[in-house]
């Protein structure tokens, strides 16, 4: 095993993956930008290493300083964590140069996955099902149009380098097809610099449910069931669960298969994730596949006793799995949600500012992933997400309680979160039944805002008594009665009855 | 002694009186009174008792706003003084804007002498227009804001001495 | 299920029941005395109760007191948790007669298993086995000494009404048996006010394994596998784990149907614990039966997944178990610490003060029990247990690494805690290996002291940091040259080679 | 600045010198000089590099008494002053057990001038005896112990006055 490894990431996933080389007795070396040098993930290290000016491209994602400085302190292996460089080949690559160890797949497959045309040919062809469509590289007008009609209606025209939705468009009908292609690839062009777009079968009532899967350099390769990830705004999931409300035993097992087949299909090593769409009838299709620790992975974690950053780094160092298909058990019901900082009444926005107070709910089987603490400063650089808060139980239902316990005792004061929001969405009839699909916030959610009504009068009620108690004699301030013209004639909108 | 004061929450006014006696608070709102009992079992966590309802809350104290947590939802508050002015600066009065919005006239310059109620500034936010009068007769000593500034709600228009006597 | 429910208790265990409860959209009412107003089982209740002087018998013990604020509140059902009046029978019986459900066995039950003689005879005429041994009411000596001769030596004495070796000798030859009993019998007298006694046959190398199991109204009952708690400083559990290091497949089958059989036997309710000991040979002998919740219930319920308060509540309110034995499954293992406010350097006394600080260690498959918070004034008035930290994961070995990472990430200052002890223990060679008995800190631990050699270098260096950092310029006492008389020349004990 | 501390902890004593300049510190101990570079990363929390090895630890304090964490190991420990003197107070001096004991002998009183090293109590504790001398020429103002009284480590026996002049 590895007697020092440095952890190319900021936030939660770098104090997750910190934690879990300390207990194995691993040597940790924190990165850091200038904003996060007192971060969670600093404090815990055993070492830490300035990087500088906060912009990613010359902190958490500048691959040459990261490169030096793991020489410098003598790391033997590196941990990206995801996002940033967890699945960038020319960091993998780098690595491998310096004769440093990438804990994740090689260069090549985290290059093959990335380009997700050549992933689904090569995915096919381990009989994989992908969904029906053209990917090939003639983009002229012509033979778009011809292969889209082959597909049939609906069908979906998307960005080849695509991502958030960006040079997507949904085609109902033949007329619309060349108009909608040639948007697309105008909206594809200047937000990616490249107008290659592909088509495919759209899928009614989709399901987002991908497996995760652990492959050690000695070739064996199993999974870790499914984890259900619908719930998505934006095409950003926001919560996950597992096992799929829609899951069934024979449906798992096919699907695990052919998890594992793509991930032997592309001599995959070390943790990945196969992203399924599933459809209204259980067909399901290929999507891509994320080469390097999701999110969500806590829920599999919950729910199988595996823990998957251990395994990462025993792969990454080259011992084999030990872990067999057949012992494998999928227990219980787990759940996640995501805590952003954004604020859910003013288009999710991301908030920033100083954490007044962070208290999070505990109790058996609540699990926080966090990479912030009381007087942390959120800045605008970074992904907004704060931490995750997972839950599981004997049932989903009672899941969903604990986490609606939870959320209910999540004090995290100083920024607006979403929690709020979670809270609506989990307690939805359809979500508590487990209709869900991945246009789910769409469907019930689109306008949303946090509390209509406005201020509810328990908390102001609250500011009264804190203010009573808090403000000085002297400091009171009386508040001169109004005239015709004050704005109270305006803004009393308190609603009755309480 | 009761307190007046006026909480911004999401571009809304909500003006309330409390009147503290020991551990209980009298509490009006809109015409409503409220009793509560409360105690700040730890800083900024309070437990109250209103009729038999029991509100568990945290409230949190930021640069220029307030945080109150109660049940999972956060509300982000500004305390504002309105038209309001100090007890004890009886002599000098502050004009605060109501609403966030735009500078469409300022009515008076600095150093000038104006009556109570003599429009200082128009403002518009939501095609409706706030008039900020004085609230008492004296002298603009300042004034902040021109024609055409955004304002935020709170922010002090302009700034008044009494007249001497 | 009930809508409102009063514990009777403080401290993690309360604070544990209580978020239970609200998991489940139950009312929850908490008591407390005086000393306990601020406590975190307090400030987390929807309702709470004073009881007044802190005096055991005056507020936790009080059974009219509780009873009567029960009826009050409209309490429907009381939670005992563990300790105070948890194994009171006329407690239980209090309830029933107030028409209110106490969670747990009925008072009859809750009575023949308080008297460990009753206990052990009905429980052998369930074919389980028990320790060969005299359990007779004649207690004249010549009773004692004849039916001692039969049991054969080494053999045990001990205070029917005993507990925590008070009234107990170990006998190992046949000369010594009538001394050991009369020296016994006065010692009874004295700390019970009963100088009944029994002999058993004295067991080698003991281990304390016992068996978790819920029995529901509609008869039916099942075992949640096994817990090792050999680890014992005078008689007090300190860490407990499962599955246990010596456990086999059959002898878990045998002794967990041995378990049912037992609770069967007495027509048991709710949740108990059956507790054997285990000699090296693996015969296992009925011990006692705890009818209540245990402290360390945590480490069956990371392993199997079961939440066994909210079962508590379930069946109390009359629903069947719809958990089934063959579907129960032991994963991975678990390890549970008992933090306690005492002071290993001078006997384990307790010690009482405020904490200056608490701040937890957190990470997957950590849990936190804890009723104390930063601020929290410990009293000499309740046992000085402060929080328990119980860990989970695939194998043994994890479980410690993971268990001795979370104690050295455990700040919790402003009085002494048995922490460091705990870390040594689990450190010890022989508890890497799994050789334990009950009598494995007596063997290994006998004299045991923080760190003899004295206060770490790294610890004066850090005070020295500190106080310079925090002294006023003007604070700063100079140390004026040391004479010849200095009792410098005495306390230089540093050692060198760090 | 150098300062000079003394640390009891499980009734011995540990005197150190520190000098800071900056976020460097340079103590000695034991005739070991150290070079610590240290942040206080959050309060109480100290983040130091001492050579090459990493030290983390959390210090709070007490009522009288500091308690270290180190790598899950808790120290209460103890700041005393010995037969320290202020600088700011020159002409007072305090005199502290050095040791928790038994005041065995008194061998001034109230009000007597003595000499600097004159003997003023004798103070006995495992078995060895403990001297405690006038710091400088002086006064006794007080003494706070007699024969057989039970003293505890670093608690005041006498004050002086320092002579004038």
């Amino acid at each position: 095993m590895f007697k020092k490894v440095l952890v190319a990431n900021r936030g939660e996933i770098a104090v997750r993956i910190i934690k879990a080389c300390q207990e194995m007795e691993i040597r940790t070396v924190a990165v850091y930008s200038e904003v996060d040098r007192d971060s969670p993930h600093v404090q815990l290290a055993d070492e830490s290493v300035n990087l500088g000016d906060p912009t990613p491209s010359e902190s958490y994602l500048n691959i040459a300083k990261i490169i030096e400085h793991a020489k410098t302190v003598g790391a033997e292996a590196i941990h990206p964590g995801y996002g940033f460089l967890a699945e960038n080949p020319d960091f993998a690559k780098a690595c491998a140069d310096s004769g440093i160890v990438f804990i994740g797949p090689t260069p090549q497959v985290i290059r093959l996955m990335g380009d997700k045309i050549e992933a689904k040919k090569t995915i096919a062809g381990a009989s994989v099902p992908v969904i029906p469509g053209y990917h090939g590289v003639k983009q002229d007008l012509d033979t778009l149009t011809r292969e889209g009609k082959k597909i049939g209606f609906p069908l979906l025209v998307k960005a080849t380098a695509g991502g958030g939705g960006k040079g997507m468009r949904v085609v109902h009908k033949e007329e619309e097809l060349a108009q909608s292609i040639e948007s697309a690839k105008r909206e594809a062009k200047s937000a990616f610099g490249n107008d290659s777009v592909f088509l495919e079968q759209y899928i009614d009532k989709p399901r987002h449910i991908e497996f995760q899967v652990l492959a050690d350099q000695q070739g064996q390769v199993i999974h870790l069931f499914e984890r259900e990830c619908s719930i998505q705004r934006r095409h950003q999931k926001i919560i996950e669960e597992t096992p799929s409300p829609v899951m069934t035993k024979k449906l798992r097992e096919t699907m695990g298969s052919a998890a594992v087949a793509a991930a032997q299909a592309v001599g995959y090593t070390n943790a990945g994730t196969i992203e399924f769409m599933v459809d209204g009838k259980q067909n399901f299709y290929f999507m891509e596949m994320n080469t390097r620790l999701q999110v969500e992975h806590s829920i599999t974690e919950a729910t199988t006793g595996v823990d998957l950053v251990k395994w990462q780094l025993r792969i990454a160092s080259g011992e084999p799995l030990t872990l067999k298909q057949k012992q494998l058990l999928q227990r219980g019901h787990a759940l996640e949600c995501r805590i952003y900082a954004e604020d859910p009444s003013n288009g999710f926005l991301p908030s920033v500012g100083t954490l007044e107070k962070v208290d999070l709910p505990s109790g058996p089987n609540i699990r926080n992933d966090t990479g912030v603490e009381t007087n942390f400063q959120v800045s605008p650089y970074y992904d907004p997400m704060l931490a995750k808060l997972t839950v599981s139980s004997e049932t989903r239902a009672e899941s969903i309680q604990k986490m609606l316990w939870a959320l209910s005792h999540y004090v995290i004061l100083g920024v607006t979160t979403n929690i709020s929001f979670l809270k609506k969405v989990l307690a939805h009839p359809e979500f508590l039944k487990g209709n869900i699909t991945t246009h789910f916030i769409d469907d019930y959610f689109k306008d949303w805002m946090v509390r209509k009504q406005g201020l509810p009068l328990d908390a102001l009620l609250a500011l009264a008594v804190y203010d009573s108690l808090h403000t000085k004699r002297q400091q009171i301030v009386r508040y001169k009665e109004a005239d015709p013209h004050s704005p109270w004639q305006h803004v009393g909108r308190w609603r009755m009855g309480v | 002694m009761t307190m007046f004061i006026n909480y911004e929450h999401n571009n809304h006014v909500y003006g309330v009186t409390a009147e503290r006696r020991d551990n209980r608070f009298f509490i009006t709102y809109d015409n409503n009174e409220y009793t509560v009992t409360a105690t700040e079992t730890k800083p900024g966590q309070l437990a109250m008792q209103v009729g038999d309802r029991t509100i568990k809350c945290v409230i949190s104290e930021g640069e220029d706003s307030k945080f109150v947590f109660i049940d999972g939802d956060i509300f982000q508050v500004k305390r504002i003084e309105l038209t309001g002015r100090k007890k004890s600066e009886v002599k000098s009065g502050t004009l605060n804007s109501p609403i966030s919005g735009t500078v469409v006239s300022v009515k008076v310059k600095e150093g000038v002498a104006v009556k109570k109620d003599e429009v200082i500034m128009v403002i518009e936010a939501m095609k409706m227009e706030y008039l900020i009068r004085a609230p008492f007769d004296g002298v603009i000593k300042k004034i902040y804001f021109t024609e055409k500034d955004q304002i935020e709600i709170g922010k002090l228009t302009a700034e008044m001495d009494a007249r001497e006597g």
